[in-house]
C-alpha cells in the first residue's frame, strides 16, 4: 500500500496564534532534573538527553497528538511487503547553514549501529535490515538497509514488516547528524559550540555541565516561523520539592513531568487549587511473580494475590497523581478499553476463592503453611509506600504475611534478572506507541526483560504472527488475545497505569506532551 | 579585757597523730558521684528526660489502640487530633505509635553507635596517639583509608553478602563509625602523654593498656563525651540512610531517622510528620548532652571539694 | 673507707635533645659516676643543667643518646624481655619534682599507691592489696582514711608523700628523687626528709637525691655531685665538699646559699663564677680527676696539678 | 614612711561543693614604699590567695572577697571595675606566680609572653618590645637570650621558666611586685642573682615587694618585715630581726626549728611540725594551730587568741603571751637564736581586733 | 620537618595505592555494571560496549592500566556521561564544591568557635545554655532537614534568597548555611568544652596578671590552646565539605562534585568512581597531613616527627 501523511493544514501555526502580546518575553525555564548522558543522538540513552535532543534535533517525523507527523520527511512511500520505506526530505538546514541531506540520516544511523561506537541504543535500529548483524559485526556497513538515494531521498529497508516504524523515526536514535561536521570533528557533540550543529527548532548555545543548558531559537529551522520561544533554559535540579518550590517562587515556568517530578505530598494541594495537569502516558506499574518459586508457581495463588490488591485506594491515597488502576498490561493510551481491564479491582471474594483453591492444589491446609513470601523493590520512597500498602492488604484480605525487602537499584536488578526473587516491583514505559512493546516482554522465558520465567506457547505464537499482519485491526485483535492470556496466567500483577503530572505557568501554551511522555517545545509560547 | 579562768592556761594533751586527719568526710566514689550529679539540676533534667523517653519507647506503643503498621488509606496525613495524637502518616498509620516504636530502634542504634565509638574509636585513637611514631602513622592511615573508600560501595557489597537486618546495619556502621572518635582521642592523647603522672606510671613499669585505661582515657573524657553526642544523632540518621538503601530494618518498621527523612519531604504540607520524630531526636540528643556534661563534671574529682 | 658495692654505674651518659632546625641541646653531656648501695648521692647544680634529665635517663624514661647505665650490672637501656624490663622497673623508682602534675587527678590515692602493686602482681587478694596500701600510707605518715581521697584534696607535702608511697610500693632498691622537696614549705620539707631518711635506715634504700637546696642536700646526702651545663664538675663526700670545694662553680654555689639569719645575710658575699676563668686551651683534655681520695673534680691536667698542690 | 599598700581585714572565701572554704580570714597588713614584706607560712595557709586578692585575681565564682579593703595608693582595689584593674595589673602591680610549670602558656613563645606586657602597658613597638624582652631575659640570668626568646616554655627547664615569669613581672617596672615563691624552683646561684636583681630594682625604682616564700634563708636575705601566716590568718608579724631573733608564736618556732643547719654536722632528725593544716571549710574553734601545737593550752581549743603587741612593729597572736599563761621554753634550735631586743615593750600588750 | 613531610608523602602514596586497590575490587565485586539500565540491553550491545571500554580484558590488565593512567592524572572517560572524561567532571565540579565548601567552613568554624567561646566565657549563664540548646539542635538536625527548612523559611516564606541553583553569591548562602549547621554546632561544643579546660589553667591567671583584657586573653591565650580537638575534627570535615555534599547539591541543584560520589556508584560508572575516590583520597590525606602539622604549630609540645619515647 501507498501512503503519505494526511496533510492537515499547518495546525501548529494556528495554535500559536498571531495575537500573542509582543511584550511577553518568550523565554521558557524548565527543569530537566539531571545532566543528560549525551547530546549525541546516537549515544543518548536516557530520557533527559531525549528531552533536550527533541528540541534541538528533528527526525523524519515528529509525534503530535499521538500520531507521527511529517518533519524532516516531506512524504514517504511504503512497499507492499511493508519492509521498504522511501522518504522524501524537505529543504531544511543545519544550524550552521548546511543543508540537511539524506546522507546525514544514513551516516547517523550507520554510525549508531557501528560496533566501534559505544551506542547503547543501537538496538533501536535493529528493525532495519542487517542493522543487528552489522552491530554484532556479522555484516558490513554497506549491507545495512538504509541508503541515501540522493540528497533528498532516503530509502530504508526493514528486517520484518514493522507497523510502527514511522513512530520510531521520531525517536532520537533515528535523528540525523551533520555528517560533514561529524566526520571532521568526532568530538563535536561534547560541548556547545560552533560544531554542535542541529536541525531542530532550537539550537544549543550553552551547556554548563550538571547545571543548565540554554537553547535559543534556531533561525535556520525550516519551520522557524512557527517557533515562538526565543530561549529555553533547562536547569538540572534533581529534587522534586526544590523543583516545585522554584516554580512557586517564579524561578521555573514548568515543574513536574515529563522532564521533572512533583513531590507526591504536594499533589492533593495542587489538585485542590486546580493547578495540577494530569495526562495518562504509556506506562504500567506492575509486580512480577517469579513463577518458578513456590507458591507462586501456582496460578491460583498468583490470582489471589493479584485480585486482593485495592488499586483504587493506592492511586487515590498513595500515588495521588490520578493514575489509573491497572487490571491489564497494555496502557489505555494504546488500548483505550483497558481502563476497565480483565478483572475486578479489589475483588477480595474471588481472591479468597483462588487462595483456597491454590492451597488445595498445593496440598496445604492453611495460609500459614504457605512458604514465606518476600516482596522486593528497589530503594525508593514511592515504591516503599506502595509495597507497604500492598503488604497490609494481603495481610488483611488474605492473611498472607509477606516480608518487604528493598535494595539498591543495580543490586535489585541483578536479583531480578537472575531470578533471585519471589515478587518484584517493575514498571515499563513504552518506547514507541504500540502494544507489542508491552507484550513482547513476556514472549520468551529467556527474554532479557521477562524475569518471571513464564512462557506460554499460544501467547508467543500470537505475538510472532502479529508481526506479519498488515491489517491493523486484525493485528490488534491478535494482540488483545495475547493480552487476555497474560491476564489469565498473571505472571505479573498490574497495579496502575502511569500518568504525567505537572504544573505550569498559566499563560504558557502549546507545549506538546506525547502519549509516551515526550515533550516538544516547538509550538510553545507565552500569552 | 575579759577574764579568762586560769585553768584554761593548762597545757592540753595533744594527740599529734590526729593532726594528719582531713576533717572532711570521705565518701565512696560512686556515692560521691551520684550526690554531685544529683546536685546538677540540668543534668537531672536530662536524666529524667532520658528515662521518660526510654519509658515511652517501652510502653508508648501500648498507649494507643493503633499499631505501627496497619494502614488506613482513608485517613492519610491527618494532623494531630484527639484520635491520633501525633497525626497520621502517608499510609494513615498512627504517628504516635510509630514514634515510640521507632524510639526502640533509634535509641538502640544510638547506644550501639556510642559503644562502637567507645570500644573501637577510643582504643584505636588512644593506642595510636600513645605509641606515636610508626604505629601511629600506620593506624591513622588505616583509618584514613577506610574513610576514603566509598562508603556506599561498601554498603552495597554488604547488602549483597548479608541479610537485611539490625546486625548487618550495626556492622555497616562499625566500618567507619569510630574514625572520628579515634582521631579526636588521638589528638588529646598526643597532648596528654607527656604529663608527669604518665611518666610516673611508666617508671612503675605500667603496660600500655594500663596507661591508656587508667591515665589517658579518663583524662580525655570531655572530648570523648562531646564526640559521642555527635555520633549518636549521626548514627540515628545513618540508620535511616542504610535502611533506605535496604540494609537496615525492613519496612514497615519505623525509626526516628526514617520517619524524619520521609517527613522532610512533606515539610511544607504535613509538617507534623517531620516535627515529632525530629523533636524526639533533638530531645534525646539534648538529654545525652546534659547527662554527659553532668557525668563528666561529677566524675571529675578535681571539681570535688 | 670500707669496700662498697656499686649499685648504679653511669658511664659516659649523653642525652641530647633536638630542638628546631638542627639545633641540639646537650642536656647531659658525658657524665660518669657510680652510686653505692645504701648511700644517698646528692645532685645539685644550676637549674637547667640537666639534673632531671640525668635522673630520667637513668631510669629509662628517655632513651640515652650515648653511654650506658648499669643497674646491678644490667644495662638499663639495652633491649630486654618484657619480664626483665618489668623487674628492672620494680627495682628502680622515681619521685617527681612536681607533686601536682605527677599524680593523676582522676585516681584515688589508693589506686595511685597500688598501681605498682597491681602492675607487678605483688598482692594476691584485694584485701592484701589494701593492707599494703594502708601500711604504706602509715609508713609515709598518712593514715588509712586517706586511701579513698583524690590528690587535689591534699597539701603539697602530703602529695609528695603519696608520691613516695607510690615509689615504695614496689619495694625498690633505688629511688631517684627529683627535687622531692623544693615545692614544699619548710616544715613539710622536714617531714619528707625525715621520712626518706627513716626509710633508708629501715629498708637499706639507695637514693639519687636531686635538689638545689644545698642545706637539705647536705643534710641528707653521703656524697654530692655538682653539675654544670650538662657536665658533672665535682663529686665528693658531703662534708668534704662543703669544707673544701675545689671547682670554682661549686664555690660560687656554696657562697650563694642564704642563711636563715638576717645578720649573716647582710654581710654574706657571693662568689661569682665565670666559666671563662679556666682559660682552657683547644684540645686540652678535660675529665674528672681525683684530687683527694673520693674527691673528683672536672679539670684539665694543669688545673689538676694546681688543685693537687692546693688541697692534696 | 609612706604606705603604698594597706590591706585591712581581708576575708576571702571559696564556694565549693563541700561548703565554703574560708581561705583568708581577716588579714591586715601594710607595705611601705620601697620596702620588702615577706609572707611565710605553711602551704595552704592563704598566702597565694591573699596575694591574688590584691591583684583581684581570685576566680569568681567560686571565690569571693567577702570583706575588707585593699588600699593601693589610697584607692580601694576591691571597688575597682575589671577594666580599671586591667590598667593596674602588670603596670602598677606585677606578679610572679608560684608554679612555673603551668604559669606560662605552653603554646606561646616565651619572648612573646614577655612582650605582651610591654606592648600593652608601655605601648612599645613590636621590635622594641622584642629588644627589651631579650634584655629582660638576660637580666634574669638566662644565657643566650636571643635564642631563648624564640623558644617555647617546654624547652626551658623549671628554673628557666621561673626566670621567664620574673621577667614578665618586672617588664614594666611595677610599683609593687608580688612574688609568690619566685625562687622555689631555682638553684641557689640563680636565686641569689634574682634576689639581687629584685633588690637592685627596688633600690633604683623604689619598688615595694611582697615576697612569699617558705625559705627562711631567703627571708633573712630579702625582707624588711615578715608576716607569718597560718590557716588564713597572720599569726605573727614583725621586722626580720624580731621574727628571727625573738619569735613569739609557737608556729614560728616550729618553722625556724625545722631548718637544717649548714654549719653543723649533726644528722639527727629534723624538727618537723607534724600534721597538716586544718580544713578551712570548718575552721576549728579556738586557735587553728592548736592540734599541732605541743604548747597548746586548753584555752587554745576554746577561744581564738587575740593579737598581742610586743613592740611597735612586732605582733603575735598566741595565748602564750597572755599574762596568765605559763612560761614555756621554745625548742632548742630557736633558743640558740634568741636575743634581747631593745625595742620590745615591757610586756606584750593586747590589741583590739582590727587595730 | 621537611623530612617528616617527605615521609608522610610516601605514606600518602601507599595509602592512596591501597585505597585505589580496595575500591577497584569492591567496585568490581558489586553487582550490576555501567550499562545495566531499567531496560535490559541486548547481550550483543553489552559485548560491544565492554569491548569499547576494555572491560572484556582480564581484571589485572585493567587494574594495572588504571594504576598507570591514574599516575598520569588521567582518569579516563566517564562510562555514563558520554563524551566527558572523569577529569572533566572533576574540573567542572570541584571548583563549585570548593567555593561552597569554603563558605560553609568559614561559617562553621567562625560561628562555631565564636559560639563556643561565648558559651565558655559565660559558663553556666544563659548565654551558655542558649548556645547549648542551639548546638544540640544543630547536631540533631542533619543537613538535609536543615536545607529543606531553610529553603522553606528563608526562600519561600520570606523570599530573601533564591530557592535553589548555582548562579550568584546569593544562591550560595542557603546551601552553605545548611552545610555548615552541624559542623558549626559540633565545633561550638568542642570549643566550649576545651575552652573550659584551658580557662582553668594557671597561665590564664598569668595573662590576667599582665593586665590583658578579657578579649586579649581569649584571643591570644585561650583559643589557640583550645583548638586542638577542633583541628582534629576539621581535617576530615574539610576534606568532606570541600569535595561537596550529595544531599545539599541535590536539594539546591548545585553542579558540584558531591553528586558524583553517589551517582557514580549507583550508575556503576567505574572510571568516575575511581576518579573521584582518588581525588577525595588525595584531599583527605593532605588534610590529615595538614592537621598533624597544625598540631605541632598549635601545641609545640606535640612532636610527631621524631621523639620516640621510652620502651
Ligand atoms: N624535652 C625537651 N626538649 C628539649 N629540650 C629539653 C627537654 N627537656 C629538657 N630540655 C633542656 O635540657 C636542659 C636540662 O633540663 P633539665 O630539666 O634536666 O634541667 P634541671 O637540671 O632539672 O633544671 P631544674 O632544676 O630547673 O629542674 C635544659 O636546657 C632544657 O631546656
Ligand atoms: N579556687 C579555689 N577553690 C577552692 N579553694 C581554694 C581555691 N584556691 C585556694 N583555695 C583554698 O584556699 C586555701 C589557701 O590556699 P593558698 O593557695 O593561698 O595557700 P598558700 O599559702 O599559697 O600555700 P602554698 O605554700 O602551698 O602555695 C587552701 O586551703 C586552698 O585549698
Ligand atoms: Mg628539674
Ligand atoms: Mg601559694
Amino acid at each position: 500500500a501507498c501512503g503519505g501523511f494526511n496533510k492537515k493544514e499547518e495546525t501548529a501555526g494556528d495554535q500559536a496564534g498571531e495575537d500573542k502580546k509582543a511584550d511577553v518575553p518568550q523565554e521558557l525555564r524548565v527543569n530537566i532534573n539531571t545532566e543528560p548522558f549525551s547530546l549525541h543522538p546516537g549515544l543518548a540513552n536516557d530520557s533527559t538527553s531525549g528531552a533536550v535532543l527533541r528540541q534541538t534535533f528533528e527526525g523524519l517525523t515528529v509525534i503530535k497528538d499521538g500520531k507521527p507527523e511529517p518533519a524532516m520527511a516531506e512524504s514517504y512511500e511504503v512497499s507492499d511487503d511493508l519492509t521498504t520505506y522511501t522518504f522524501k526530505l524537505r529543504d531544511a538546514k543545519w544550524t550552521n547553514g548546511d543543508p540537511v541531506t539524506a546522507h546525514d540520516f544514513e551516516y547517523a544511523w550507520k554510525w549508531a549501529l557501528d560496533p566501534k561506537n559505544q551506542a547503547q541504543y543501537a538496538y533501536q535500529l535493529y528493525y532495519i535490515k542487517n542493522g543487528q548483524a552489522f552491530n554484532e559485526g556479522k555484516a558490513k556497513a554497506e549491507d545495512v538497509g538504509v541508503k541515501a538515494l540522493d540528497d533528498k531521498t532516503l530509502q530504508v529497508t526493514l528486517e520484518n514488516p514493522t507497523p510502527y516504524f514511522l513512530e520510531l523515526t521520531a525517536f532520537y536514535t533515528y535523528f540525523p547528524v551533520n555528517s560533514k561536521i561529524a566526520q571532521k570533528n568526532p568530538d563535536w557533540y561534547k560541548n556547545a559550540g560552533p560544531d554542535y550543529t542541529s536541525n531542530g527548532p532550537f539550537k544549543m548555545v550553552s551547556w554548563e555541565h550538571n547545571n543548565k543548558i540554554v537553547l535559543e531559537k534556531n533561525e535556520n529551522y525550516w519551520d522557524a516561523d512557527n517557533v515562538k520561544l526565543t530561549k529555553i533554559e533547562m536547569f538540572m535540579v534533581n529534587d522534586p520539592n526544590t523543583e516545585l518550590s522554584m516554580f512557586n517562587n517564579g524561578e521555573l515556568d514548568w515543574a513536574g513531568s515529563p522532564t521533572g517530578y512533583l513531590p507526591t505530598d504536594a499533589l492533593p494541594k495542587l489538585k485542590e487549587e486546580g493547578k495540577l495537569h494530569v495526562q495518562p502516558i504509556a506506562g504500567t506499574y506492575w509486580y512480577k511473580f517469579n513463577t518458578e518459586k513456590p507458591p507462586l508457581n501456582n496460578v491460583n495463588i498468583r490470582k489471589a494475590l493479584t485480585y486482593a490488591i485495592d488499586r483504587k485506594a493506592i492511586v487515590e491515597n498513595i500515588t495521588k497523581g490520578e493514575q489509573i488502576p491497572a487490571m491489564a498490561a497494555v496502557p489505555p493510551t494504546m488500548f483505550p478499553e483497558n481502563e476497565k481491564g480483565y478483572f475486578k479491582d479489589n475483588d477480595v471474594e474471588k481472591a479468597k476463592e483462588h487462595l483456597k483453591k491454590g492451597l488445595e492444589e498445593l496440598g496445604l491446609k492453611d495460609v500459614k503453611d504457605l512458604p514465606p513470601l518476600t516482596l522486593s523493590f528497589n530503594t525508593n520512597e514511592a515504591h516503599a509506600k506502595i509495597a507497604q500498602a500492598i503488604q497490609d492488604m494481603w495481610k488483611k484480605n488474605l492473611g498472607i504475611e509477606v516480608k518487604l525487602e528493598n535494595a539498591e537499584w543495580n543490586v535489585y536488578i541483578d536479583k531480578l534478572h537472575s531470578g533471585d526473587y519471589q515478587i518484584g516491583r517493575m514498571g515499563w514505559l513504552g518506547d514507541f506507541n504500540d502494544p507489542i512493546n508491552f507484550l513482547e516482554l513476556y514472549r520468551d522465558k529467556e527474554g532479557g526483560n521477562n524475569d518471571t520465567n513464564w512462557e506460554h506457547p499460544k501467547f508467543k505464537q500470537l505475538l510472532i504472527d502479529s508481526q506479519k499482519e498488515a491489517d491493523p485491526e486484525k493485528r490488534k485483535q491478535m494482540l488483545k488475545e495475547a493480552e487476555a492470556i497474560l491476564m489469565d496466567e498473571l505472571p505479573i500483577a498490574p497495579i496502575y497505569f502511569y500518568t504525567n503530572t505537572w504544573v505550569q505557568k498559566e499563560n504558557l501554551k502549546g507545549v506538546e506532551v506525547s502519549g509516551l511522555g515526550d515533550v516538544l517545545f516547538k509550538w510553545a509560547y507565552f500569552e | 579585757m575579759q577574764q579568762i579562768p586560769k585553768e584554761m592556761f593548762q597545757p592540753a594533751s595533744v594527740d599529734l597523730s590526729e593532726a594528719e586527719k582531713i576533717s572532711k568526710p570521705s565518701l565512696s566514689f560512686w556515692k560521691d558521684v551520684s550526690i554531685r550529679f544529683r546536685k546538677n539540676k540540668l543534668a537531672m533534667f536530662g536524666l529524667v528526660l532520658l528515662i521518660i523517653l526510654i519509658f515511652m519507647a517501652i510502653f508508648g506503643p501500648m498507649m494507643t489502640p493503633y499499631d505501627y503498621r496497619t494502614n488506613d488509606l482513608m485517613n492519610t496525613n491527618q494532623p494531630p487530633s484527639a484520635e491520633h495524637w501525633f497525626g497520621t502518616d502517608e499510609l494513615g498509620r498512627d504517628i504516635f505509635a510509630r514514634t515510640w516504636y521507632g524510639a526502640r530502634i533509634s535509641l538502640f542504634i544510638g547506644v550501639a553507635a556510642a559503644l562502637i565509638d567507645l570500644f573501637i574509636g577510643v582504643l584505636w585513637g588512644g593506642f595510636a596517639g600513645f605509641r606515636g611514631g610508626r604505629t601511629d602513622e600506620v593506624m591513622m592511615r588505616i583509618a584514613d583509608i577506610l574513610w576514603a573508600i566509598p562508603y556506599l560501595l561498601l554498603v552495597i557489597l554488604l547488602m549483597v553478602v548479608l541479610e537485611q537486618g539490625l546486625g548487618t546495619m550495626i556492622l555497616a556502621m562499625t566500618i567507619t563509625g569510630w574514625i572520628n572518635m579515634a582521631r579526636i582521642v588521638r589528638g588529646q592523647v598526643l597532648q596528654l602523654k607527656n604529663q608527669e603522672y604518665v611518666l610516673a606510671a611508666q617508671t612503675l613499669g605500667a603496660s600500655t593498656a594500663r596507661i591508656m585505661f587508667k591515665h589517658l582515657i579518663p583524662n580525655t573524657m570531655g572530648p570523648i563525651l562531646v564526640t559521642m553526642t555527635l555520633t549518636v544523632p549521626s548514627a540515628i540518621f545513618t540508620e535511616a540512610f542504610l535502611s533506605y538503601l535496604g540494609l537496615g530494618v525492613p519496612q514497615p518498621l519505623a525509626s526516628w531517622g526514617t520517619m524524619a527523612s520521609d517527613g522532610v519531604q512533606a515539610l511544607q504540607y504535613y509538617p507534623w510528620r517531620l516535627f515529632f520524630p525530629a523533636t524526639m531526636i533533638c530531645l534525646t540528643i539534648f538529654a545525652f548532652n546534659v547527662v554527659g556534661d553532668g557525668l563528666r563534671d561529677a566524675l571529675d574529682p578535681r571539681l570535688r571539694k | 673507707m670500707e669496700q662498697k658495692q656499686k649499685l648504679v654505674e653511669v658511664k659516659n651518659l649523653k642525652q641530647y635533645f633536638k630542638v628546631g632546625k638542627g639545633q641540639v641541646v646537650k642536656a647531659v653531656d658525658d657524665v660518669t659516676f657510680d652510686i653505692y648501695k645504701g648511700e644517698t648521692l646528692g645532685l645539685v647544680g644550676e637549674s637547667g643543667c640537666g639534673k632531671s634529665t640525668t635522673g630520667r635517663t637513668i631510669i629509662g624514661l628517655y632513651q640515652a643518646t650515648a653511654g650506658e647505665v648499669l643497674f646491678n650490672g644490667v644495662n638499663v637501656h639495652a633491649k630486654k624481655s618484657a619480664k626483665e624490663t618489668k623487674e628492672l622497673k620494680r627495682k628502680m623508682q622515681m619521685i617527681f619534682q612536681d607533686p601536682y602534675a605527677s599524680l593523676n587527678p582522676r585516681m584515688t590515692v589508693a589506686d595511685i599507691i597500688a598501681e605498682g602493686i597491681d602492675i607487678h602482681g605483688l598482692a594476691k587478694t584485694k584485701e592484701e592489696r589494701m593492707n599494703r596500701v594502708y601500711e604504706l600510707l602509715e609508713t609515709v605518715g598518712l593514715n588509712r582514711e586517706h586511701a579513698n581521697r583524690y590528690p587535689h584534696e591534699f597539701s603539697g607535702g602530703q602529695r609528695q608523700r603519696i608520691g613516695i608511697a607510690r615509689a615504695l610500693a614496689v619495694e625498690p632498691e633505688f629511688i631517684i628523687a627529683d627535687e622531692p622537696i623544693s615545692a614544699l614549705d619548710v616544715s613539710i620539707q622536714a617531714q619528707v626528709v625525715n621520712l626518706m631518711k627513716k626509710l633508708q635506715r629501715e629498708k637499706g634504700l639507695t637514693y639519687l637525691f636531686i635538689a638545689h637546696d644545698l642545706s637539705m642536700v647536705k643534710y641528707i646526702s653521703d656524697r654530692i655531685g655538682v653539675m654544670y651545663f650538662g657536665k658533672l664538675v665535682e663529686l665528693a663526700d658531703a662534708e668534704e665538699l662543703y669544707r673544701n670545694p675545689i671547682h670554682p662553680y661549686t664555690k660560687s654555689l656554696l657562697s650563694a646559699i642564704p642563711h636563715p639569719d638576717p645578720e649573716t645575710e647582710r654581710t654574706r658575699r657571693r662568689i661569682i663564677y665565670d666559666p671563662s676563668q679556666h682559660n682552657y686551651k683547644d684540645g686540652e683534655e678535660l675529665r674528672m680527676r681525683e684530687i683527694t681520695p673520693g674527691h673528683f673534680v672536672y679539670c684539665s691536667e694543669a688545673e689538676y696539678e694546681k688543685y693537687k698542690a692546693m688541697y692534696g | 614612711m609612706e604606705k603604698l599598700l594597706e590591706v585591712k581585714n581581708l576575708e576571702v572565701s571559696f564556694q565549693t561543693y563541700g561548703g565554703e572554704v574560708h581561705a583568708v580570714r581577716g588579714v591586715s597588713f601594710h607595705v611601705n614604699k620601697g620596702e620588702t614584706l615577706a609572707i611565710v607560712g605553711e602551704s595552704g595557709s592563704g598566702k597565694s590567695v591573699t596575694s591574688q586578692a590584691i591583684m583581684r585575681l581570685i576566680p569568681t565564682p567560686p571565690g569571693k572577697i567577702k570583706n575588707g579593703q585593699i588600699l593601693f595608693n589610697g584607692e580601694d582595689l576591691v571597688q575597682k571595675t575589671d577594666k580599671e584593674m586591667e590598667e593596674i595589673r602588670g603596670r602598677d602591680i606585677g606578679m610572679i606566680f608560684q608554679d612555673p610549670m603551668t604559669s606560662l602558656n605552653p603554646t606561646m613563645k616565651v619572648g612573646r609572653q614577655i612582650m605582651e606586657v610591654l606592648i600593652k602597658h608601655q605601648k612599645m613597638s613590636h621590635a622594641a618590645a622584642k629588644e627589651r624582652a631579650i634584655e629582660l631575659l638576660r637580666l634574669v640570668g638566662i644565657s643566650m637570650p636571643e635564642k631563648r626568646v624564640n623558644q617555647y616554655p617546654h624547652e626551658f627547664s623549671g628554673g628557666m621558666r621561673q626566670r621567664a615569669m620574673i621577667a614578665i613581672a618586672l617588664a614594666s617596672n611595677p610599683k609593687l611586685l608580688i612574688a609568690d615563691e619566685p625562687t622555689t624552683a631555682l638553684d641557689v646561684t640563680i636565686q641569689a642573682q634574682i634576689l639581687e636583681l629584685m633588690k637592685d630594682l627596688q633600690k633604683k625604682l623604689g619598688t615595694s615587694i611582697i615576697f612569699i616564700t617558705h625559705d627562711l634563708g631567703v627571708v633573712a636575705n630579702m625582707a624588711d618585715r615578715v608576716a607569718v601566716m597560718y590557716a588564713g590568718k597572720i599569726v605573727e608579724m614583725g621586722t626580720v630581726d624580731e621574727i628571727f631573733y625573738d619569735p613569739r608564736h609557737p608556729y614560728t618556732w616550729g618553722l625556724l626549728a625545722s631548718m637544717p643547719s649548714l654549719d653543723s654536722d649533726d644528722k639527727k632528725e629534723l624538727a618537723a611540725i607534724p600534721g597538716s593544716p586544718p580544713d578551712l571549710t570548718n575552721p576549728p574553734k579556738g586557735d587553728a594551730f592548736a592540734p599541732r601545737n605541743p604548747y597548746a593550752m586548753r584555752i587554745d581549743f576554746e577561744q581564738e587568741p587575740p593579737m598581742f603587741k610586743i613592740s611597735d612593729t612586732h605582733y603575735a597572736a598566741t595565748w602564750l603571751l597572755h599574762p596568765d599563761a605559763p612560761k614555756v621554753e621554745p625548742p632548742e634550735a630557736v633558743k640558740k637564736r634568741l636575743r634581747k631586743l631593745s625595742s620590745n615593750y615591757e610586756k606584750p600588750i593586747l590589741v583590739k581586733e582590727s587595730e | 620537618m621537611l623530612k617528616y613531610i617527605g615521609r608522610r608523602l610516601l605514606y600518602m602514596l601507599l595509602s592512596l595505592f591501597l585505597i585505589i586497590t580496595a575500591t577497584f575490587f569492591l567496585m568490581r565485586a558489586a553487582p550490576g555494571g555501567p550499562f545495566s539500565g531499567e531496560k535490559q540491553l541486548p547481550p550483543e550491545i553489552e559485548k560491544n560496549l565492554n569491548e569499547f571500554y576494555g572491560l572484556d580484558r582480564p581484571w589485572y590488565e585493567q587494574y594495572f592500566d588504571y594504576l598507570i593512567s591514574i599516575a598520569q592524572w588521567d582518569f579516563g572517560p566517564s562510562f555514563k556521561y558520554k563524551g566527558q572524561t572523569v577529569n572533566d567532571l572533576i574540573n567542572n565540579g570541584f571548583p563549585v564544591s570548593f567555593f561552597l565548601g569554603m563558605e560553609a567552613l568559614f561559617i562553621a568554624v567562625g560561628l562555631g568557635i565564636l559560639l563556643g567561646i561565648i558559651a565558655a566565657l559565660n559558663h553556666n549563664k544563659w548565654q551558655d545554655y542558649g548556645a547549648m540548646v542551639f548546638a544540640v539542635m544543630g547536631i540533631s538536625v542533619p543537613s538535609f532537614i536543615m536545607a529543606s527548612f531553610l529553603q522553606y523559611v528563608l526562600a519561600i516564606k520570606l523570599g530573601l534568597f533564591p530557592v535553589a541553583r548555582w548562579e550568584s553569591f546569593m544562591h550560595s548562602v542557603l546551601p552553605a548555611l545548611a552545610l555548615a549547621t552541624t559542623p558549626m554546632a559540633f565545633i561550638a561544643r568542642l570549643t566550649r568544652s576545651s575552652m573550659l579546660e584551658v580557662l582553668s589553667n594557671d597561665y590564664i591567671r598569668t595573662a590576667k596578671a599582665k593586665g590583658l583584657s578579657k578579649f586579649q586573653i581569649t584571643v591570644r591565650h585561650t583559643i589557640r590552646n583550645a583548638l586542638l580537638p577542633v583541628v582534629s575534627y576539621l581535617g576530615p570535615l574539610s576534606a568532606q565539605i570541600l569535595t561537596g555534599s550529595f544531599v545539599i547539591e541535590k536539594i539546591f541543584g548545585i553542579p558540584g562534585l558531591g553528586s558524583h560520589f553517589v551517582l557514580s556508584i549507583s550508575n556503576r560508572d567505574y572510571t568516575t568512581i575511581m576518579g573521584v575516590t582518588v581525588f577525595y583520597g588525595i584531599i583527605l590525606l593532605s588534610a590529615m597531613l595538614l592537621v598533624d602539622i597544625a598540631y605541632g604549630l598549635i601545641d609545640p609540645r606535640i612532636k610527631l616527627a621524631g621523639g620516640k619515647k621510652g620502651e
